[in-house]
């Protein structure tokens, strides 16, 4: 039995495309303050199930629970941004990153809700000046602290891979969610940007934030998740302790199956 | 291929040459324009008083459709217009006035806005006489600019009632389609159709006309049925098949079409394919009149057919207008249609009622036109205005298409006298 | 008794097929090269106006030879409005919108220049070609069925139109180039990458776009009643409103979307006004609606992006 | 010689009115993505909507039972003349409330029509609005209690007690100028807010935006509402300056609307001043070439056909010259700026 409280919970989700089954009764837990990895093949339903998680889209059947301090509530069939409402974020494998704006602009434009979006007030600068200046204030201060704070003037469509991954992460502390979903964080970035990324997940992950990460390159995962689940052809084939999985038959024969399948 | 930087550095460099040089076109056409538009107060009389040899040149504006629907008429018309200029020259010289007259002819596509910017921008260099616009809807947009700033417009083809207005100064030198459509009816009537298909175009020009057929109409006994078709199609054969299955369903004996003279030849020539058309008689406005489609063959042979007859404003037998339509040929290359003798009139008493007012004031030229319209019997007849400012009595004549030795052409086959047709001439023995 | 004859048939036949003529090369050439281009109005018009100066200056009878120089200058038009103005735009990085803006600036320029040669014409010949009549051509036969007449203008026009259809049929998907046309459009970074010379496909694809819509507007001379400058014009949005139906990907579905459109335009009008009175005058209204239609129930979610999934209302997801 | 003075006046009053179309043109599809080819559509709305509304309100408070005279005809129109000058209050207070209703109901009708193209890619929107636009002025063609074909004629002018006519212009464009400071304050306001900065976010990428919680659909509703307002004030203008409205083609259809879309990317797309630029070549080389073309002397073709034929090679030029369009898209200056000079700045040299 598990003793540390989950956050969040898919219970038995199954998801298909006119005839093609992507998710096959699928259950995954991912304990609070935790960071868990989702690996598999190509093709294994892990981006299926990570749209699932993020809203993308609807569940045919199962549900996604989200426990949140005392109430835990059913996010599956949220759209995306009430699902960023609640509190869950995510970045994407391509980072998104709003190409005309600046990387501070990008970083001041995620707290949810504020004031100088709602029409009216926008015409009237009062309203919103003093939650801007609070926000600008943090966003400068995580820009120092992860040293991009040269860069707050610079139009992220000129950002190198890496930081434009980096800001994608850190955007995310911008607002008060606790749980972190990373699609593919190492993916086109070379082994010690991807390792320095991993080693902020762990960071991160000391100061309470929980990760759910799907990765493509085992090697750099094992070293960072505590615990992993494997998916294959939409069903999960194993799950386990990093070193229990690296092990596990199965897992391989998956891996190798595919490699010269 | 070029180097690519290369290739765009020329690309900006040869832009940016143009540029400049259009500007540079602009501005000096700008200050050249200022020579051609002398000062109207200050007339150029040397201090002598001895007779100048440069002559005071007045200029008239024109505002008419170079493109855009009506941009067949406005063409004829611009020749029309260059003519009726010289010929005013001419007579103005020969009573010993020591002027010139001078188009300033724009394009105003057909169109509201540019009419109402050509109106504008023609006032302010000075005109106080503008010829046009044509279409209604362009009238009623410069109105409110020109009687603010006593901008005399004479338009000669704009029909709608609702411009009647009196004391303003829009003018028209075409009478109201209320004329025009009890003549129509009575013609229709009088040949003997007792149910027709009116076809309409649905604009102002047409619902007004229709609506006016179908009261006078149903006064002498018929009963019109109406039937409006969407205007500036590039094609009508759907239309003119709705109408077919329409005469056969309302059996109705004849077919009452009015139109402009695009969209009308475009619909002769498709209804002179159908059998169901033919086989009805055609009575038309006055818009399709000298349009080049009527005079092919196929629509030719179907006039004969249909024994298609058409109204439109004239004094017949007005020798004035053979004269008129003879000069245009000959000078020009161009037959006169519909509104050419309006047009050319217009320019006349625009002339002469500056001449008469003897200022720049818009208002005295405006009270001027009244008074010389009831003397002026021009290419048009006579061309006194009634109290709206709209051509008073107008008469109307009955055209036909006849076949001649060169092909099929329009010909006047009566007149309306008195309440009925009187024919001149049998035009389909 | 259904107010559809002969006629009414024979109409929705001639228009499906120019409608074909036009929408169907439109759909292609911004299915290659991403333009929304509105000249396209100027290629129908330019077409015709080959034949009308043919038959006004030189007497010409045939629509094979009046066809073919339409084809050229069409074609001409479209590769010089590609290679003045949209190429370098592209190559500068320019947005789909502003390209789409500098093919109005085009639109304006080449009408205002075909009234000027219209002008010049008259000047030299005294013939008036701002309005010009329906033209008999002698050189393509007339066939009659029975009762049923097939003048010589629906012959040339069916014949172009499925000749059209076979052609790029064939082209696409037999030819190299037919095939290189379709990477670039599917996937241009893959094509680049692949070899393709993308800029001699690209000019490959106006030509075609040009000339075939320039030999559409050449047959339009012998079946519309009158030709104006304007004649193009009065008729792009009815011919993009088809492209659109094809999701301006799908020259299938574009195909379809011509039948569909004369089908309502036709028969569709002629139906409500025997049964409703609906005036025909609400002709184009129809078309539109039935864009709007297909629009909001089936949207083409193909090249041209729009959010991925559709957006729901909240479900009971909360406890 | 040249009336300067009121060529001036007409030619800003006409750049007023293009000017707010073309600055909530821009910041609809410049800014904020969606591409609106049906911005004529809320103009010729909003011009309906207040010339009907005060025509007939100006028969019946004049006491004339509008069921037997109709304003659309003759007889109405004669009234309508000859009552425009007896009540100063009359004229200003049915201007103002045209102007009122028109902004909402535009809004409202551009804020409803966000549904049907949330899923439309950009193409699609901008033809699905066209098309509604046509649809719109095909229904008044046909709608008697609007005029039909005859179109609403002699509006009274707010300002017709005014005698001389250019006093009442130039008063009538400082209202029209006023409008248009306003527009671009507005719009400005906004453009350098959070609202401002989400709707670059969601131009941008509309996924990504979504997934950072921002409700994509509502936020183009809103910036429908605001656009498709101030189109309705435009057509309100338009219509009481020119005194007549009529549902033509290129009155209130789609020229209107590819005019506007020429300024804004000749302006330079997402920059409001850029839009006034725009607008302000668009009209004034068209009204200046008028002096110039008809004295051209040549004959073998209409020579104010040049005037058309440059107004289409300058937009083809400039965009050549300035492929992004004039102006680029500028910065959004809320006071975060401030906040870094202090920060990082003061650190630095403190």
């Amino acid at each position: 039995m598990r003793k540390v409280a989950n956050i969040l919970e898919v219970n038995s989700v199954t998801k298909t495309f006119g005839g093609i089954v992507a998710l096959q009764d699928v259950s995954i837990n991912v304990p609070e303050r935790g960071v868990v990895g989702l690996i598999g093949p190509n093709g294994s339903g892990k981006t299926t199930l990570f749209n699932v998680v993020s809203g993308f889209y609807v569940p045919d059947k199962g549900e996604v629970w989200y426990h949140n301090g005392g109430n835990s509530e059913r996010i599956d069939g949220l759209n995306p941004n009430e699902v960023f409402a609640k509190g869950i974020v995510r970045t994407f494998q391509i980072p998104r990153l709003f190409k005309s704006l600046t990387v501070l602009e990008n970083l001041l434009l995620t707290p949810y809700g504020q004031k100088g979006e709602h029409p009216m007030k926008a015409i009237n600068p009062e309203t919103w000046q003093e939650e801007e200046k609070a926000l600008a204030k943090k966003a400068i201060e995580l820009l120092k602290r992860f040293g991009l704070v040269e860069y707050a003037h610079v139009k992220v469509s000129e950002l190198s891979g890496a930081h434009m991954k980096l800001v994608e992460t850190i955007r995310g502390l911008m607002t008060p969610a606790r749980v972190f979903l990373l699609d593919e964080p190492a993916a086109g970035v070379e082994a010690t940007a991807a390792h320095n990324l991993f080693r902020l997940v762990r960071e991160l992950n000391a100061n309470g934030y929980t990760f759910l990460i799907v990765e493509h390159r085992i090697e750099v995962l094992m070293q960072y998740v505590d615990y992993v689940y494997v998916l294959h052809n939409g069903q999960l084939l194993a799950e386990g302790k990093p070193d229990e999985v690296v092990s596990d038959k199965r897992v391989i024969e998956a891996y190798i199956g595919d490699a010269n399948a | 291929m070029t180097q690519q930087t290369g290739k765009s550095m020329f690309s900006v460099q040869f832009i940016a040459a143009v540029l400049v040089a259009l500007i540079a076109g602009v501005a000096i056409g700008f200050a050249a324009s200022g020579l051609f538009a002398p000062p109207q107060q200050q007339p150029q009389q040397p201090a002598g008083g001895q007779p100048s040899v440069s002559k005071k040149v007045i200029q008239i504006g024109f505002t008419l459709p170079l493109t855009g629907e009506l941009s067949s008429i406005g063409k004829i018309w611009e020749k029309v217009a260059q003519m009726a200029i010289e010929d005013l020259n001419k007579e103005v010289q020969a009573y010993g006035f020591n002027v010139e007259f001078k188009a300033v002819i724009l394009d105003d596509g057909t169109s509201v806005e540019k009419a109402v910017s050509n109106v504008q921008t023609l006032a302010q260099q000075g005109i106080k006489v503008i010829i046009g616009p044509a279409a209604s809807s362009q009238v009623k947009a410069v109105k409110s600019f020109a009687d603010s700033n006593q901008i005399v417009i004479i338009s000669p083809s704009s029909t709608a009632p609702t411009l009647a207005i009196p004391n303003d100064f829009i003018f028209r030198t075409v009478g109201s389609d209320a004329g025009q459509a009890k003549v129509l009816a009575a013609l229709a009537f009088q040949e003997g159709a007792r149910k027709v298909i009116v076809f309409h175009r649905n604009d102002e020009y047409g619902n007004a006309f229709a609506d006016f057929f179908a009261k006078e109409f149903a006064q002498l006994g018929g009963k019109a049925v109406d039937m409006p078709y969407q205007a500036g199609l590039s094609d009508y054969a759907a239309e003119v098949n709705s109408l077919a299955s329409k005469v056969q369903s309302e059996k109705a004996d004849a077919v009452v079409l009015i139109a402009f003279d695009t969209d009308g030849g475009n619909i002769l020539s498709h209804a002179a394919e159908s059998n169901v058309l033919s086989s009805v008689r055609w009575f038309l406005s006055e818009g399709p009149h000298g349009a080049a489609e009527l005079k092919t063959p196929a629509v030719g042979a179907f006039a004969a057919k249909v024994k298609l007859l058409g109204t439109r404003p004239l004094f017949v037998a007005n020798p004035l207008y053979e004269q008129f339509k003879q000069n245009l040929k000959q000078r020009f290359g161009v037959d006169a249609t519909v509104f050419c003798d309006n047009l050319y009139d217009a320019v006349m008493l625009a002339g002469w009622a500056i001449l008469r007012a003897g200022s720049n004031d818009g208002n005295a030229i405006r009270n001027a036109l009244v008074e010389v319209a009831k003397h002026y019997y021009g290419v048009s007849g006579w061309t006194i205005f009634d109290s709206a400012g709209d051509k008073a009595n107008q008469d109307y004549g009955v055209w036909a298409i006849v076949k001649t030795g060169a092909g099929y052409d329009f010909k006047d086959v009566g007149v309306f006298e008195r309440g009925q047709i009187v024919f001149t001439e049998e035009p389909y023995p | 008794m259904l107010p559809i004859d002969q006629n009414t048939i024979l109409n929705f036949l001639f228009y499906s097929f120019f409608y074909l003529l036009f929408a169907v090369p439109l759909t292609l050439s911004y299915r290659t090269t991403k333009v929304i281009n509105f000249a396209h109005a100027n290629f129908i018009t330019y077409g015709a106006y080959v034949a009308v100066f043919l038959n006004g200056l030189l007497g010409n009878k045939s629509l094979l030879l009046a066809s073919l120089l339409a084809f050229l200058v069409s074609g001409t038009l479209a590769i010089v409005s590609y290679f003045f103005v949209f190429k370098p735009l592209e190559k500068r990085g320019a947005s789909m919108s502003l390209i789409m803006i500098s093919s109005m600036g085009l639109w304006i320029m080449y009408n205002y220049l075909l009234y000027m040669l219209a002008d010049i014409a008259h000047f030299f010949s005294g013939v008036n070609f701002v309005s010009y009549g329906r033209i008999l051509y002698t050189d393509v036969p007339e066939i009659t069925i029975g009762s049923l007449r097939l003048s010589s203008g629906f012959i040339a026009v069916c014949a172009t139109a499925v000749g059209m259809s076979l052609f790029f049929y064939i082209f696409l998907n037999k030819t190299s180039l037919g095939k290189a046309m379709r990477a670039v459009a599917d996937n241009p970074v893959l094509a680049e990458i692949s070899g393709i010379q993308r800029d001699k496909v690209i000019t490959f694809t106006w030509l075609i776009t040009g000339g075939v819509v320039g030999v559409g507007g050449a047959i339009w001379t012998s079946f519309s009643g009158t030709v104006t400058p304007t004649t193009g014009d009065a008729m792009i949005l009815q011919v993009f409103t088809i492209a659109f139906i094809g999701g301006l990907v799908s020259l299938l579905r574009t195909g379809i979307g011509a039948f569909v459109i004369a089908l309502i335009e036709n028969v569709g009008i002629s139906l409500l006004n025997a049964w409703f009175g609906v005036p025909t005058s609400f002709r184009t209204f129809l078309t539109f609606v039935a864009l709007l239609v297909i629009l909001i129930a089936f949207p083409p979610l193909g090249a041209a992006g729009g959010l991925p999934f559709r957006y729901r209302k909240k479900r009971g997801g909360a406890k | 010689m040249i009336d300067v003075v009121g060529f001036l006046i007409s030619w800003l009053t006409f750049l007023g009115i293009y000017g707010i179309l073309a600055i909530s043109l821009n910041f609809e599809s410049g800014t904020s993505g969606v591409t609106n080819f049906g911005k004529a559509f809320f103009y010729g709305l909003g011009a309906y909507i207040g010339a009907s509304l005060t025509v007939y309100l100006f028969l019946l408070l004049n006491n004339i039972d509008v069921s037997k005279v109709s304003p659309f005809d003759v007889e109405g129109i004669v009234y309508l003349g000859q009552f425009a000058t007896k009540n100063p209050l009359l004229n200003i207070g049915l201007f103002i409330l045209s102007l009122l209703l028109a902004f909402i109901v535009a809004g409202i009708v551009g804020y409803l029509l966000s549904y049907p193209i949330i899923r439309v890619g950009p193409a699609f929107v901008g033809f699905t609005l066209l098309s509604t636009g046509e649809l719109f002025r095909i229904f008044v063609l046909h709608y008697k209690p609007l005029g039909e074909s005859k179109g609403i004629m002699s509006i009274p002018h707010p300002f017709a007690w005014i005698p001389n006519p250019t006093v009442r212009t130039a008063l009538y464009l400082a209202v029209v100028l006023g409008f248009l400071a306003l527009t671009y304050f507005v719009f400005n306001r906004i453009y350098n807010s959070p609202l401002g900065r989400t709707l670059r976010a969601v131009r941008d990428d509309e996924v990504a935006a979504l997934c950072l919680g921002k409700h994509v659909p509502k936020l183009k509703a809103t910036v429908l509402f605001i656009g498709s307002g101030f189109a309705g004030i435009a057509g309100v203008l338009m219509a009481f300056y020119l005194g007549s409205i009529s549902p033509t083609y290129d009155m209130i259809g789609p020229p209107i609307t590819f005019n506007v879309w020429a300024m804004i990317i000749l302006g330079g797309m997402g920059n409001l001043t850029g839009s006034i630029l725009g607008a302000i070549i668009f009209t004034f080389l068209d009204r200046l070439l008028i002096f110039v073309t008809p004295n051209l002397g040549i004959t073998v073709f209409s020579p104010d056909y040049i005037r058309g034929f440059l107004v289409g090679f300058l937009i083809v030029a400039v965009l050549l010259f300035r492929p992004q369009g004039i102006l680029k898209e500028g910065k959004i200056e809320t006071l975060a700026w401030k906040v870094y000079e202090e920060e990082v700045k003061g650190e630095k040299s403190g």
